[in-house]
């Protein structure tokens, strides 16, 4: 296990070399100049050259790259060109509510993605099964921006609970009043996909001959279903578990934008747009490393699942 | 006890049927045809699809007349979903935008499933560095903002439809990978495979005959359930120039343009967003019926 | 009068399959006393396991029993109890051992926890008294280590062991009915000795009725008091067990018994001509083995050296048996000769060539020559695949079928060669009995017409008559096509019969090479001898005389520093 | 002044309030600490180095400039009590006395000869730099005296310095911030930890992407502020921004979408403020790119265009149709000037006297502004009745700046602020021909009389003449119609009936110095 943590950790490296040289190659690629988007639509040119020149963008692309890595790997990763500050001081101060939002987010819905999920393949084409399974279709039609914003006008202002307990504040991220929603928000897409992925794997083991040695033990069905299926049926859903938490970070833009919260999403797709090319990669540099650590983490599980699964 | 001569035995007569091409299809028609599930959910996308083709001559109002005097209207009998901020008739709108809608939600889910299936086999299946990069490509992949990378194919390839199909394909490339790497991982360990590679099958008459069909459920569940999402994302790349551009009567846009009267005018997002539940509905109820058609161990 | 255990009377069970009721018992009676053990032998397919899960209500639910039937436990009627009383009599009051050891096993539960669960549910033990409880069963099935194994995953297990735990899941809770479906056919004569010596140590203690369903007559013979035999699914006879042995009055049950693989046979002229051209060095070698190893990681340290070195050659159109100890390496030893399991250390040379230098174009030629049959036929079949395919696909590979039409025909008389209906070629591996899928598995490797096959317990799940029909094809094949055979087996008569030379494989390591003949009259290595005195003899009214030897400790015979020698002329013993 | 909304009381009571600057209206100071719900988060608190609304919005409160501009846009006296003009080139300003910054630093013409000096560095980068491209030097005539030298004669200097990036900064922290870009900083990074100005407030904290709080001066010149605080926060969606109005999370939310007016008008406890803007959008052409060279086709296309549909459908008849690109407020407005009427016959005439009887196919552009996009749709219906046949195409905002600066569009959607309230800056770099692209100029059209027109107005110190000048300018840009002019928008903001005082200046900024909130 260690030896596969090493391994995996030195893989890391490449995948991060990949991503700078990715994001970097598609600043290059992609139109729109910093310095103009700063300025904004009234710019002079004297300016807009003098605004290049400091910010080394008319260095030849090899310099610029060269001065970037070497950079990074002096712990440096340079600074926002919109703010002028640090980037690590702007990344890993948005760090925080984007990785909670996303773990709560996929706690809540493997939590509920689980039960449904078994829950209508034990009670397969009964009308309880399709009253979930459906459920769960609509929330994965339900984009981010429109569930969030429906929260925020039928639960805060329609029916003023929230407000009336003192529950929720509309903007801002960190005490539980202010997180059910977002992570309610965040969360329904991913229950749905697990839900659906629960059902389906779940009604695949149940078919093997192992559940029957199960029962004939006189094994509960309940038992049977939790303890010998549900882990059997688990790899696919493991995965879908690791790539939601990946896709959550990446897609809590919306949420966060809706909720107001100051996470790293919303400050990567900002910077994208302000050609803040630093924060972009800084951002997105974080956010690779994050994932390649998830999806360690999925392997191990795999290999806690199954033990057959060799990692090496 | 009985010595009664064999009535009904076990093991049936030799005499059936000749030609099991037509059986095996029989079967799994039979078995499809019996299945509720399937069954309705191919009727609901023929109709769907019926729909699209031919519902745009049937429409009362043009999609994109527009009518200042009745803005934000209601559902009503004279406008069935009610109207947009133009006064466009909503329901025209959606008839017209179903074949885009469609078009968008299946050929991203078509191309990207194709392209990470494969990859997510070939890296479960071979496993070792063959493994190790393509899982480290498809690490990359996700990590990576897909703004970016829209933005990147919207500046080398241009906007347009098919361009935001192939952005939204690549979107989904890794997932698939990494779903069918999973389960391939899990299927190479079984000792059919092993039987059949002591038949002397080569790899690829592996991967496609053995591991394939066996990992195709959890693929199906993804293939279906990323209908809906591919939608939302491609409407939500328009605003770099990529797919639909306005007036088009894009389901995803609908449902995105509705954002500003979602207080006054629900509808107006609220439309949009139950026809593409609709329509993943349909993928999905479809999906479930051929998963159960191809397991050979349900029987209905 | 005392009322029966367990009745069955009238039952008829059927299967719907595609959209025909497929009936497989019709009319099945019979019934168990308190602490009887009765056995229930026939063909491969007719309808024997399928009864007994009737009895347990397990029969899934595209089953349907005939109303007219009657299944009385301890004079309660099974068939109208709700699931839930079912659950308290299932793993309580009746155990069960499925036959198919490899899947019946949760993969990824540890297999200590498979057993101290059944103890758990029924009896209010707690966390650590079930698990010594269940230690101490698996103590009893004669695992050994049972505290490292106690932890360890299904995968990690021999075919004989896993049947082992299956059998200490089912004995777990002292059931009062036992229903042995194939129980032993995974183990070795020993294991196997120590088994049956075990189910009638805890008959006598706790008074439980065994309902035993076995293809071997040693077994029946040893074990049983009553006998019902089964055809097609019916009941075509039952009696005492020494009125079936000697006064048999079916045409059936008489074929069954004539059957009966004999060790007292003589070899044929064939075996020893070939013999002595093996020991002359005039006969070609098809394999020469050198110090071939394979070992496995276990934990993170440790590794089990499931074949430790060893050096043999097979010649061509010879039969080599293959026998010792479940768990002693034997299936390992076949899959690394042909190269399923890379080895880790030590040569194979085909033809001369080493294996291991083998290109991929060369590996799919020797592919086509070399076939192997698998242990478990169930899991080496794909479960999506019809039987027509499973077949076919040999053909495809090596394109041995020039036509569709040549394709279908070829795998239908494939089918037939090994006993099987033709129309079975449309059926999916889940809806065959054991016996069925092992004969699927022959087909299959039978298919590309290779030159040597490595058959790995193929005749287990077959009844007597059935595997005399195979044994006599694998004979004639052998003779027309100059086959070879490495033959893997437990049943020590029909090796005997079948093979032209013997080895005998303890921990690893071959403990012993030489004829069939002289191998079963001069026994030279310890666990040799163990393994012959073990046999069941097919006679009821036979009892052991070597009553020295004893079958419940298991003694284990140190290997250490040993070498394999010629210790007589062409016969080695490890020493 | 501007009321176009008359239900609204907050309107009125800010617009009246005349002579804020003096500072004696105070009555109703119950202080409160006032949270302000905005779109975005500040760029920088570097006066000099931004130039977006918010981080205007802050700076305004700790900074002052010079001079200020009242709602009317008229200048009045700031940091300086008194200014004129010595000669064509030079301006004399007289500083205010016993003026100390935040940092307790005196505020003299020193620190104002630092403050110009730093905005002119090329090493700083000012994106303000350009409002004052035109200085020469800045001369310290005594403590209290200074004096700005221009290259060439430039009337609307002063409007330039009252612009909120000539805010006026401690000079101590200057020499800091030089100090920290010679060990590697960026400019700016200095005064963004510590903005030192003379402001009304005074900063506390700023919590990048999240907010920024300000506390009440209370050595402030002009007299303490009623608030004891004011927080802006950052809320980037008005729905959300609105729920927290009506949940009392925050007082003020700006902006507020049209759309969302009569939601808020709606409401109890909330009410809609609006501001006329200095600002235009517009339709640009592309004025060297086929068929738009032709002034007939850019006619027939203004022609073909109702404005009051586009303002009442999609801007919820918020804002005012535009006659030429300049807003009524600006200096130099020429209300006698009007613009092509709406007239689809006489627009269908036009294109087929230029020869496009069957009009023609064309794209337009817009970026991914909503209203710019729905603005786009209702242009593309209206069009398609005079056969011209538009196709709208999204881009992304930063290629969109760049392609249309490269003139790489048909047609596109646009907006301009003058920011400075004078028609120099609302037309010199739109239609100079030494504007083309980036500079502001992006539909490449000029003419050799409006190029000298503009010349003349920015150089001459005669405001009737340069009035004058002007007019003549708009008359031209009405009659070439090189943009479809649209409409000057309203600023809109959605305010807690609890705040009291609240006036938005027409640049956008919010004017807060007398605000306070009634608990
Ligand atoms: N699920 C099923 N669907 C359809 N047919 C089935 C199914 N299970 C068993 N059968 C058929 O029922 C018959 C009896 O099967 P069963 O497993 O009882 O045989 P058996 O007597 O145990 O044979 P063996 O000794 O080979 O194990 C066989 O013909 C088999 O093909
Ligand atoms: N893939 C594996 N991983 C770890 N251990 C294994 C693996 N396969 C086999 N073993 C171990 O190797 C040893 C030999 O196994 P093998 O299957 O060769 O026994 P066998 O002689 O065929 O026994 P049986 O007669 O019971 O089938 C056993 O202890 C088994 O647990
Ligand atoms: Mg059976
Ligand atoms: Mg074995
Ligand atoms: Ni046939």
């Amino acid at each position: 296990m260690l030896k596969f943590l090493g391994k995996r950790l030195v893989q890391t490296i490449p995948v991060l070399i990949g991503v700078t040289v990715l994001t970097f190659s598609m600043m290059l690629l992609i139109p729109g100049d910093p310095a103009q988007i700063m300025a904004g639509e009234s710019a002079s040119p004297a300016q807009l050259e003098a605004a290049r020149e400091r910010l080394g963008l008319n260095d030849p692309v090899p310099v610029q790259y060269y001065n970037y890595v070497s950079g990074v790997v002096r712990g440096d990763l340079g600074s926002s060109i919109r703010s002028g500050r640090a980037v690590s001081t702007e990344v890993f101060g948005r760090l925080a509510p984007t990785v909670e939002l996303a773990f709560y987010s996929t706690l809540v819905s493997v939590f509920i993605g689980l039960i449904a999920g078994v829950v209508s393949a034990v009670r397969r084409y009964t009308f309880i099964d399709s009253t979930l399974m459906i459920g769960a279709l609509f929330g994965l039609s339900m984009p981010n921006f429109w569930l969030g914003l429906m929260l925020i006008q039928w639960l805060v202002i329609g029916t003023g609970w929230f407000q009336g307990f003192g529950w929720f504040q509309a903007s801002g991220w960190g005490t539980p009043q202010q997180m059910i929603l977002p992570v309610i928000t965040l969360g329904t897409a991913g229950s749905a996909i697990i839900a659906r992925m629960t059902r389906s794997s779940m009604l695949e083991v149940i078919e093997q001959d192992y559940i029957q040695t199960a029962r004939a033990k006189g094994v509960s069905e309940k038992k049977v279903i939790y303890k010998h299926a549900l882990r059997n049926a688990m790899v696919p859903v493991v995965t879908v578990v690791g790539l939601q938490f990946g896709s959550l970070l990446g897609g809590a833009v919306i949420t966060e934008t809706v909720f107001a919260i100051n996470g790293l999403g919303r400050l990567i797709i900002n910077s994208i747009r302000a050609r803040d090319f630093p924060i972009v990669q800084g951002g997105v540099l974080v956010f690779a490393f994050l994932f390649v650590f998830v999806n360690i983490l999925v392997d191990i599980i795999y290999r806690l699942l199954n033990k057959r699964i060799d990692l090496n | 006890m009985q010595e009664e001569v064999n009535l009904n035995s076990g093991s049936p007569t030799g005499q059936e049927p000749v030609n099991h091409n037509i059986v095996r299809f029989q079967d799994f028609w039979k078995k499809f045809y019996r299945n509720k599930s399937a069954l309705i959910g191919g009727t609901l996308i023929i109709l769907l699809i019926l729909t699209a083709l031919i519902g745009p001559y049937l429409t009362p109002y043009s999609p994109n007349a527009q009518n200042y005097d009745a803005r934000l209207v209601g559902p009503s009998l004279e406008h069935w979903f009610g109207t947009d901020n133009f006064g466009r008739d909503i329901f025209s709108r959606i008839i017209h935008g179903m074949s885009i809608t469609l078009r968008v939600g299946f050929s991203s889910v078509l191309i990207g499933m194709t392209a990470g299936v494969s990859l997510g086999i070939i890296s479960g299946y071979f496993g070792g560095w063959v493994d190790t990069i393509i899982m480290r490509l498809m690490d990359i992949l996700l990590a990576f903002p897909g703004i970016l990378l829209a933005l990147a194919i919207v500046s080398v390839l241009g906007g347009g439809m098919n361009n935001v199909i192939i952005s939204v394909a690549i979107f989904s490339v890794p997932v698939f990978a990494r779903i069918s790497r999973g389960s391939t991982l899990e299927v190479r360990q079984l000792e059919y495979i092993e039987a059949v590679k002591a038949l002397g099958a080569s790899d690829f008459r592996i991967i496609v005959m053995h591991v394939l069909p066996n990992i195709l459920s959890p693929i199906i569940v993804q293939a279906t359930l990323n209908i809906a999402t591919s939608v939302l994302t491609a409407s939500g790349l328009s605003f770099l120039g990529m797919g639909a551009q306005p007036p088009t009567p894009e389901w995803g846009a609908m449902l995105s343009d509705g954002r500003n009267y979602m207080w006054d005018a629900p509808h107006v997002s609220t439309i949009p967003g139950l026809a593409i539940v609709v329509v993943v509905l349909a993928f999905n109820i479809f999906g479930d019926g051929l998963r159960d058609a191809l397991d050979p161990k349900t029987k209905n | 009068m005392q009322e029966k255990l367990l009745e069955v009377e009238n039952l008829r069970i059927s299967f719907s399959t595609g959209d025909s009721l497929l009936e497989v018992v019709s009319d099945v009676s019979f019934d168990i006393d308190h602490g009887q053990t009765i056995g229930i032998v026939g063909e491969s397919g007719s309808g024997k396991s399928v009864s007994a899960r009737a009895i347990m209500q397990l029969l899934g639910n595209n089953a349907e029993v005939g109303s007219e039937s009657v299944i009385k436990f301890n004079g309660e009627d099974i068939l109208s109890k709700s699931e839930k009383e079912m659950r308290r009599i299932r793993g309580n009051d009746i155990g069960m051992i499925f036959q198919d050891p490899m899947t019946s096993l949760n993969p990824t539960m540890k297999v200590g926890k498979q057993i101290s669960e059944t103890i758990r549910i029924h009896e209010n033990a707690s966390k650590k008294e079930a698990a010594a409880r269940a230690k101490e069963i698996m103590r009893l099935v004669g695992i050994p280590n049972v505290d490292e194994r106690f932890d360890q995953y299904p995968f990690e297990f021999s075919g004989g062991m896993r049947q082992r735990i299956i059998i200490a899941i089912a004995l777990a809770c002292s059931p009062k009915l036992l229903i042995a479906d194939e129980p032993t056919t995974a183990l070795d004569v020993t294991i196997q000795a120590q088994i049956l010596d075990l189910l009638k140590d805890i008959q006598e203690k706790t008074g439980t009725s065994i309902l035993l369903i076995t293809h071997d007559f040693g077994v029946v013979a040893n074990m049983c008091e009553k006998i019902v035999v089964m055809n097609q699914g019916r009941v075509v006879e039952s009696g005492t067990t020494s009125e079936i042995f000697t006064s048999p009055k079916e045409d059936y049950t008489k074929k069954l018994l004539a059957a009966i693989p004999n060790l007292h046979e003589e070899k044929s002229p064939e075996s020893k001509e070939k013999l002595i051209q093996i020991y002359s060095g005039t006969r070609e070698k098809l394999m020469e083995v050198n110090k071939l190893a394979k070992h496995f990681p276990i934990g993170r340290k440790n590794t089990l050296k499931a074949v430790d070195s060893i050096s043999f050659d097979i010649y061509k159109g010879e039969t080599l048996g293959l026998v010792g100890e479940s768990g002693s390496g034997k299936s390992t030893t076949g899959r690394t000769l042909l190269r399923l399991h890379e080895a880790t250390s030590g040569e194979t040379f085909f033809e001369g060539e080493d294996l291991n230098t083998y290109k991929k174009k060369q590996m799919k030629e020797m592919r086509k020559k070399v076939q192997f049959v698998f242990q478990d036929p169930y899991s080496s079949l794909n479960p999506r695949k019809k039987v027509e395919d499973i077949i076919g696909e040999a053909l495809d590979i090596h394109k041995l079928a020039k036509s569709k039409k040549l394709r279908r025909e070829r795998v239908e008389e494939l089918l037939t060669l090994v006993g099987l209906d033709k129309s079975f070629s449309q059926r999916f591996p889940h809806e065959f009995s054991g016996g069925q899928r092992q004969r699927i598995g022959i087909a299959r490797a039978l298919a590309v017409e290779p030159e040597f096959i490595v058959l790995d317990e193929p005749l287990s799940a077959l009844d007597a008559s059935v595997q005399l029909t195979i044994v006599d094809l694998l004979e004639e094949l052998q003779r027309k096509l100059n086959l070879t055979y490495l033959f893997i087996a437990h049943d020590l008569a029909t090796v005997k019969k079948l093979s032209d030379r013997v080895a005998v494989m303890y921990k690893g390591q071959i403990v012993e090479l030489t004829d069939s003949e002289e191998l079963f009259t001069n026994p030279m290595h310890n666990y040799t001898r163990k393994l012959l005195s073990a046999i069941p003899v097919p006679d009821p009214h036979y009892t052991a005389t070597d009553a020295s030897f004893s079958h419940d400790d298991s003694v284990e015979i140190s290997l250490e520093g040993q070498t394999l020698q010629e210790v007589k002329a062409n016969h080695w013993v490890m020493q | 002044a501007c009321g176009t909304d008359d239900s609204d009381p907050i309107d009125d009571g800010a617009d009246t309030d005349e002579g804020t600057e003096e500072g004696t209206d105070t009555e109703g100071a119950q202080g409160g600490d006032l949270i302000i719900g905005q779109l975005s988060d500040a760029v920088s608190l570097d006066p000099h180095g931004s130039n977006d609304t918010p981080s205007s919005n802050v700076a305004y409160n700790i900074y002052e400039a010079l001079l200020i501009q009242d709602e009317n846009m008229e200048l009045q006296p700031g940091l300086a009590t008194e200014w004129e003009m010595v000669d064509d080139l030079t301006w004399q300003f007289t500083l205010r006395e016993d003026v100390t910054f935040h940092d307790g630093s005196e505020f003299n013409a020193d620190v104002v000869q630092a403050n110009f000096e730093r905005i002119l560095d090329e090493e700083i980068a000012s994106p303000r730099a350009f409002l004052y491209e035109m200085v020469e030097e800045i001369n310290v005539v005594d403590d209290y005296t200074v004096e700005f030298v221009t290259e060439y004669p430039f009337s609307p200097l002063p409007a330039h310095i009252a612009h909120n990036g000539g805010g006026l900064m401690s000079a101590e922290v200057i020499a800091e911030d030089y100090e920290a870009i010679e060990n590697g900083s960026e400019p700016g990074s200095v005064i963004n930890e510590n903005p030192v100005g003379t402001g009304p407030f005074v900063f506390e904290s700023w919590t990048p992407g999240d907010e920024i709080v300000l506390n009440r001066n209370e050595d402030y010149w002009g007299g303490a502020p009623a608030l004891d605080s004011i927080t802006f926060r950052v809320v980037p969606e008005g729905s959300t921004r609105l729920a927290d109005l009506e949940t009392g999370a925050i007082h003020i939310s700006d902006p507020l979408s049209p759309s969302d007016v009569s939601r808020v008008e709606g409401t109890d406890g909330m009410s809609v403020n609006s501001q006329p803007s200095v600002g235009l959008s517009y339709i640009g052409f592309n004025a060297q790119k086929e068929p738009f060279d032709d002034p007939l086709v850019r006619q027939a296309i203004s022609k073909a265009i109702d404005k009051d549909t586009i303002i009442n459908g999609i801007y919820d008849g918020v804002g005012l149709p535009a006659e030429s690109p300049l807003a009524p407020d600006v200096f130099g407005y020429d209300e006698n000037v009007s613009g092509l009427e709406y007239n689809v016959e006489e627009a269908r005439e036009l294109l087929a006297e230029a020869g496009y009887e069957d009009g023609f196919s064309t794209t337009l552009w817009t970026n991914d502004n909503q209203d710019r996009i729905d603005t786009a749709t209702a242009v593309q219906a209206q069009l398609q009745e005079i056969g011209i046949d538009v196709e709208i195409e999204q881009v992304e905002w930063g290629a969109y700046l760049e392609d249309t600066a490269a003139g790489e569009h048909d047609m596109f959607i646009l907006g301009w602020t003058t920011v400075t309230g004078d028609a120099d800056y609302g037309m010199y770099p739109l239609f100079h021909s030494d504007n083309y692209g980036e500079a502001g100029n992006r539909t490449f059209f000029s003419t050799d009389e409006l190029d000298s027109l503009l010349e003349e107005a920015r150089q001459s110190s005669d405001e009737d003449e340069r009035l004058d000048l002007y007019s003549r300018a708009q008359e031209i840009l009405v009659d070439e119609a090189p943009m479809l002019y649209i409409h000057h928008q309203e600023f809109l903001l959605a305010v807690s009936d609890d705040v009291e005082g609240l006036w938005q200046h027409p640049t956008g900024i919010l004017m807060l110095r007398d605000v306070s909130l009634n608990q």
